[in-house]
């Protein structure tokens, strides 16, 4: 039987023409509230970014932000450090040993997820009280980073299994097909095809960790030093920029200090993109 | 905004329940009343609540029908101090007892005290460290200190709480490291309750706080006031109202009177 | 022509969760000959290739009775996989790359099989390369991502991935539906060539590529092998009158 | 020696995957040990439904900090989902190359300022603006959901765009052959692939959302009363815990650490229903 | 038969990046017959199919010169590129299934052109399976996913979705390489009754394919088309010694 045709009147797409102005629309408007935001902290910090803000030893009057550079910088090292390959491992083995469906899966998926949605004061008081107080490491940068990881975990977990996941199944079967243990395939193929997907995770991780105060006033302190080894307490930027606004004593500093951490992040965050390109090539 | 000044709906923005600045702000203008056996804060629910000075003065810099209370210290610029029952709110105002409303700093010790610790807090008590304290703007609590006079200790004090007590004890602190170079003195910033606890756990050496000890947390612990700061009632600058009756006040935040309109009346 | 067994399978029963894909498989195939699969689509040739070499471990919900000896040892019981995989190598249905350069992908099973000195890579990368016939198409962009190639292109790195590990069996996986009968042709005598040494099977919709090189063949269908007999004798006198209706192009 | 390494690095593995667990029990034990007998002592029905919170005279209800948390989180979700999901899809396929990079590291950026200073920048921009576009104080729940909207963009945004990524582009091409417009390919083809990972862009967002304490306390107004409207201050849960911390004795720091069990037990809840749905939905497909 | 050309391409040259993919093509594809395009692996006919209804606009770099009109309108002009694309389907050399069940991936097409009617709908997903030669085989399985299909299968089933949107032209890039001899036929079958009402473009390997249900044929080597010519002439006198040598498999 042959098939009837209309002959196709010129068709207008009025849905797709609909879903693109929104999508368009939607990018406007994440952009536009970026563009703000980026430029109320530079209208409102750069001003007042001076010399003293940058004095190597912090002193109630010039507030230098030196120290806390340094350990934001340390901070973010070392929880990264500990939750990256943690939340990998973990994303990994849901993903590449555990059943599909397992309960295992599922209770580790809730509890992750449920950790995502735990306010950050809470993680401050339980850290406050279990890391600096049970388990004696006092307010540190240790202390601190031990929060963070907790904080953070359920970021990079949640984003590598679904950066796992997304591997297409055909680099599995070739590479086992070529006798590569299950090691090698997830570290020489998989992961390396993951690594977008991860770094996305690592960077809103990074995001964290670097916009953290209320968990961190509890464990890490707000020192404004750096400390001696990683068992001293020692404040981050965004720590810096809290007390510092707090009572309104140096409103100004703190917006200069925004600026700073805007710097920070991004160099963090072209760091990371470096490591993972370095890491995706094999 | 196009609002002209002092003529809409009063914002009212007030802190958290329990800080000692509420306490000691509710107390003076009678905001809070005896119900039978207990006293209840009649804060108007309307009331925004912020827990931190700065959000409190951003929130009446911004926005010209609302009123807030925050430390002297803190004052600046941005927003404008009303004169309280014809009293400016000024150190030496609280001084002499004609601005009254004031809040303590106190100090939280435990059972021990180690040596630098105690020197440290002799410094403060000390006519040098008196004097620091009304050199940025809180009142001093002894008039008649003696010189301090430095035991010469060493070793480390941890000073942790109140983030309103922090910018005036680091200044002491850097004073007093300046005369005692064996001594490193680390100031953490959090706030009243944590500064009692850690004080009480042995995480710190001296707690601050802005706030008196509960009753069930004198247990081991003993407060001393350091420092009174006064509390400055504040409006927006383009507020035209300079002046306020504690009663004004008083009918503000209990939600009695709700526009500035109401108030000239 | 050696007659000793390479592959023994016996009673298989395959299944994917309910649907029952290989029913009770018998057969022997022979060291260092060609094998052929034969048989309509769906009837399971992919699916008993993979249980050779273990891939249809990967695959949720199918389960395998029975038993599949190589040179005489159980391949389900306690051996390694990953060394039954080297041993028998495949090349997939479905040319499946890896995201890097044509280069790497040769390589990765020889690194893999512990094989780091440069110079020796570079040899295997190019025999493996000449011998699926591609060499001379990629020897100036081995550099390259292997993904911007054509699809012929793409099933012979396949081939020649699989060749770089040496394997002792090398399962095919209709190697050359995508190429043109010139290639074929270079596949074809390769496969000749290599079973001096290894032990070929390969599944094929051609049955003349079939009669051309394969020594035994099996006939397949709905998950049944309905004949396995020397390919002269299974294209000229089949027993079954199914493998004649469909090797005459009667069928269905 | 391998089969060794095999076996040891899947238990490095599952270790690590139990980490997460380990952290949320040992979080769970530190909030009930302390929320629980303070639940039991406030009278449960008292402390869920009461309506009042005068922690000064030992009233202490959290309904309105309850229903506050449901809708502030949910008015995010409602803000924020649909605009982060459409942008990643914007940066995944319409975004012309040359401003992606600027664009890409302009949302990475956002993940990384601080909360104050989006609480600061809520005080400034977004309070005046509801103030004069719509009366009222500014600083309410309108403006909260805003913010939250907001901050919780750079998480789905990252996720999101990473999931539609990862979707092989031989199903775009399949649907283009047929005709369908880019349009449809993407979001008829490509995000029902996707599904899994925008889902779990969606859960970290929600997470983001109602955890997030610091910025959207300084904007909310705060006040622990029944919600009155959106143009009203109210106050969530997780700001009740911030707020009232820093002076917080006795039992009125229990009942702070019990608002957080409450807390615990609502994102349980929400996870465990997200989680159903999304089997369902996948047994379906 | 009818001699109007239904696609005519003029002077065209494709580059993918430095790469000089196709060189200036001139060709008429009649409509409602069967064109087939042969040659070597890696020769470009891929990419000669995809240019026909822009499918290499997706490709990065991809720079088409010269003309290809559709029944006279330049179709890299300002037609409608969705349109086209409808008018001209294309079934890829790789199956690319949706993951979505069968069904829908067979009803995926007309719901993109605005066929909503359940009943409609099922109407059209049987006739494509039916047409396609799969009806049988997945008729009880229509809603589960199409990715746990054979090779085979899925290729059928690509086929079937490209028959369900009702093009004019038919673009096939080796619709038969993973399949029997006869799902093959059923696909060649397919192909001829359709030519009443399509107008097809075939790549293939096979010759015989290509002798058998094809029209007019189309030889290519290295990105030039070497003869483009009446099937039967261009099998038994063809006109360069590059296509006598290729079809007589003495080449390379
Ligand atoms: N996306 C691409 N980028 C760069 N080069 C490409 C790309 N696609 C194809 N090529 C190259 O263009 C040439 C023609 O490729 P094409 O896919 O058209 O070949 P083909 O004739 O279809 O071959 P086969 O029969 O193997 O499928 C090949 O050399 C191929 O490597
Ligand atoms: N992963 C799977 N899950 C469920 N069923 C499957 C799966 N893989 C294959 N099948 C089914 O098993 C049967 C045999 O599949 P197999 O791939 O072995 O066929 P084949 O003989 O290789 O066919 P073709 O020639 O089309 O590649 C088919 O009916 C197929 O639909
Ligand atoms: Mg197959
Ligand atoms: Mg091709």
């Amino acid at each position: 039987m042959a098939y009837t045709r209309t002959k196709p009147a010129k068709p207008k797409y009025i849905g797709s023409k609909i879903l693109k102005f929104l999508t368009i629309l939607a990018a406007g408007i994440t952009f536009a509230v970026l563009l703000f935001l980026i430029a109320y902290i530079l209208v409102k910090g750069v001003p007042y970014l001076n010399k003293d803000l940058f004095s190597f030893t912090y002193t109630s009057d010039n507030v230098s932000l030196v120290p806390a550079l340094i350990n934001t910088f340390i901070m973010t090292i070392v929880s990264l450090a500990i939750a990256a390959p943690l939340g990998i491992f973990a994303a990994i083995y849901l993903v590449e040993y555990a059943k599909k469906g397992s309960r295992l899966v599922n209770v580790i998926r809730i509890t992750a997820e449920t950790l995502s949605g735990i306010p950050s004061i809470v993680f401050g008081l339980f850290g406050m009280l279990f890391f600096v107080t049970a388990l004696k490491w006092k307010m540190s940068l240790l202390a601190g980073a031990f929060t963070m990881v907790i904080m953070i975990l359920p970021l990079i977990m949640r984003t590598s299994e679904e950066a796992l996941k997304s591997v297409p199944d055909s680099y599995r079967e070739a590479s086992f097909g070529l006798g590569a243990g299950k090691l090698r395939t997830i570290f020489t193929i998989v992961l390396p095809s993951a690594v977008p997907g991860i770094l996305a995770g690592v960077i809103l991780a990074v995001g964290r960790v670097v916009g953290e105060t209320a968990a961190l006033i509890y464990t890490s302190g707000t020192l404004p030093k750096i400390p001696d080894s990683l068992m001293g307490s020692g404040r981050t930027l965004a720590l810096h920029m809290y007390v510092l606004s707090c009572e309104g004593l140096h409103m100004n500093q703190a917006a200069a200090t925004a600026v700073i951490i805007l710097l920070f992040v991004m160099l963090i965050n072209w760091l990371s993109g470096c490591v993972a390109k370095r890491i995706a090539k094999g | 905004g196009t609002v002209s000044a002092a003529s809409g709906d009063i914002t009212v923005v007030s802190r958290e329940d329990g800080s000692g600045t509420r306490g000691a702000f509710i107390e003076l203008f009678g905001i809070e009343e005896k119900q039978g056996d207990e006293k209840v804060d009649m804060t108007t629910e309307e009331a925004s609540i912020t827990n931190s000075t700065s959000v409190m003065m951003t929130t009446v810099a911004g926005d010209e029908n609302a009123i807030g209370y925050i430390s002297l210290g803190s004052l600046d610029d941005t927003v404008k101090a009303v004169k309280i029952d014809g009293a400016e709110a000024s150190v030496e105002n609280v001084s002499d007892g004609s601005y009254k409303v004031s809040r303590p700093f106190n100090i939280i010790t435990g059972d021990s005290v180690s040596d630098a610790a105690q020197d440290f807090i002799n410094y403060i008590m000390s006519a040098d460290g008196q004097q620091i304290i009304e050199d940025n703007g809180y009142i001093k609590v002894d008039a008649e200190a003696k010189a301090y006079e430095s035991a010469a200790p060493s070793g480390k004090i941890v000073v942790a709480g109140s983030s309103s007590v922090t910018p005036v004890m680091e200044k002491l602190a850097e004073a007093y490291q300046a005369a005692n170079k064996d001594v490193t003195v680390e100031v953490q910033q959090s706030d009243s309750t944590t500064g009692i606890t850690s004080a009480k756990e042995g995480i710190c050496d001296i707690g601050m706080a802005s706030r008196d000890l509960k009753d069930e947390e004198k247990d081991g612990l003993t407060a001393q006031e350091i420092a009174r700061d006064g509390i400055a009632v504040i409006v927006n600058k383009d507020n035209d109202v300079d002046e306020l009756t504690s009663d004004q006040v008083k009918s503000i935040f209990t939600g009695e009177t709700t526009t500035w309109d109401d108030l000239a009346k | 022509m050696s007659e000793k067994t390479k592959i023994q399978i016996s009673n298989m029963d395959l299944h994917y969760g309910n649907f029952h894909a290989l029913k009770n498989i018998n057969m022997e195939i022979p060291e260092k000959e060609i094998t052929a699969f034969i048989g309509p689509s769906g009837c399971g040739k992919s699916t008993l290739l993979k249980s050779l070499n273990r891939m249809n471990d990967l695959v949720e919900g199918c389960k395998i009775t029975g038993k599949v000896e190589l040179d005489g040892q159980d391949i389900y019981g306690d051996m390694d996989v990953n060394l039954l995989r080297k041993r028998v190598g495949m090349v997939f249905q479905k040319p499946n790359p890896f995201p890097m350069s044509i280069y790497d992908n040769i390589a990765y099973g020889p690194r893999t099989h512990g094989i780091r000195s440069k110079a020796k890579l570079d040899e295997i990368v190019e025999k493996s390369l000449r011998d699926a016939a591609i060499w001379d198409e990629v020897k100036d962009r081995l550099k390259k991502s292997a993904l911007g190639m054509s699809g012929g292109q793409q099933q012979r790195l396949c081939i020649a991935r699989a060749l770089a590990v040496q394997p002792e069996v090398l399962l095919m996986d209709e190697p050359t539906s995508a190429l043109d009968p010139i290639s074929t042709s270079r596949i074809e005598e390769l496969a000749m060539e290599l079973k001096k040494d290894y032990t070929i099977v390969i599944v094929t919709h051609n049955m003349q590529q079939a009669t051309r090189i394969s020594d035994k063949t099996g006939f397949f269908l709905l998950g049944e092998v309905v004949e396995f007999a020397k390919t002269q004798k299974l294209f000229s006198m089949p027993q079954d009158k199914r493998t004649e209706d469909y090797i005459t192009g009667r069928f269905g | 020696m391998n089969r060794v390494k095999e076996k040891g690095m899947k238990m490095v593995f599952l270790i690590a995957a139990c980490t997460s667990v380990l952290a949320v029990l040992l979080i769970c034990i530190f909030l009930f040990a302390n929320g629980l007998p303070t639940i039991a002592q406030i009278e449960p029905l008292k402390f869920l439904f009461g309506q009042e919170w005068k922690p000064s005279n030992n009233k202490f209800g959290i309904l309105p900090m309850i229903v506050a948390s449901i809708y502030v989180t949910g008015g995010a979700i409602l803000v924020g989902v649909p605009i982060a999901v459409l942008t990643s899809v914007f940066m995944a396929r319409y975004c012309p190359k040359r401003i992606y990079g600027v664009l890409k590291s302009g949302i990475e950026l956002m993940a990384g300022i601080p909360s104050i200073v989006y609480g600061f920048f809520g005080l400034v921009l977004i309070v005046p603006l509801i103030r004069d576009v719509f009366g009222g104080p500014g600083a309410s729940m309108l403006a909260a959901i805003i913010l939250l909207g907001i901050m919780i963009l750079p998480t789905i945004v990252g996720v999101t765009e990473a999931a539609i990524r990862g979707v092989p582009e031989s199903y775009y091409e399949g649907s283009l052959a047929l005709g369908a417009t880019k349009e449809r390919s993407i979001y008829a083809v490509m995000l029902p692939a996707a599904k899994s990972g925008i889902l779990a862009g969606i859960v970290l967002g929600i997470g983001r959302a109602i955890g997030e304490t610091m910025a959207v306390v300084m904007i909310a107004g705060n006040q622990p009363r029944m919600p009155k409207g959106l143009l009203k201050g109210v106050r969530t849960m997780t700001m009740n815990i911030v707020t009232d911390m820093g002076y917080a004795t006795g039992l009125h720091r229990q009942a702070l650490i019990a608002t957080a069990v409450v807390l615990f037990v609502f994102i349980l809840i929400i996870n465990l229903s997200l989680s159903l749905l999304n089997r369902r939905s996948e047994n379906e497909g």
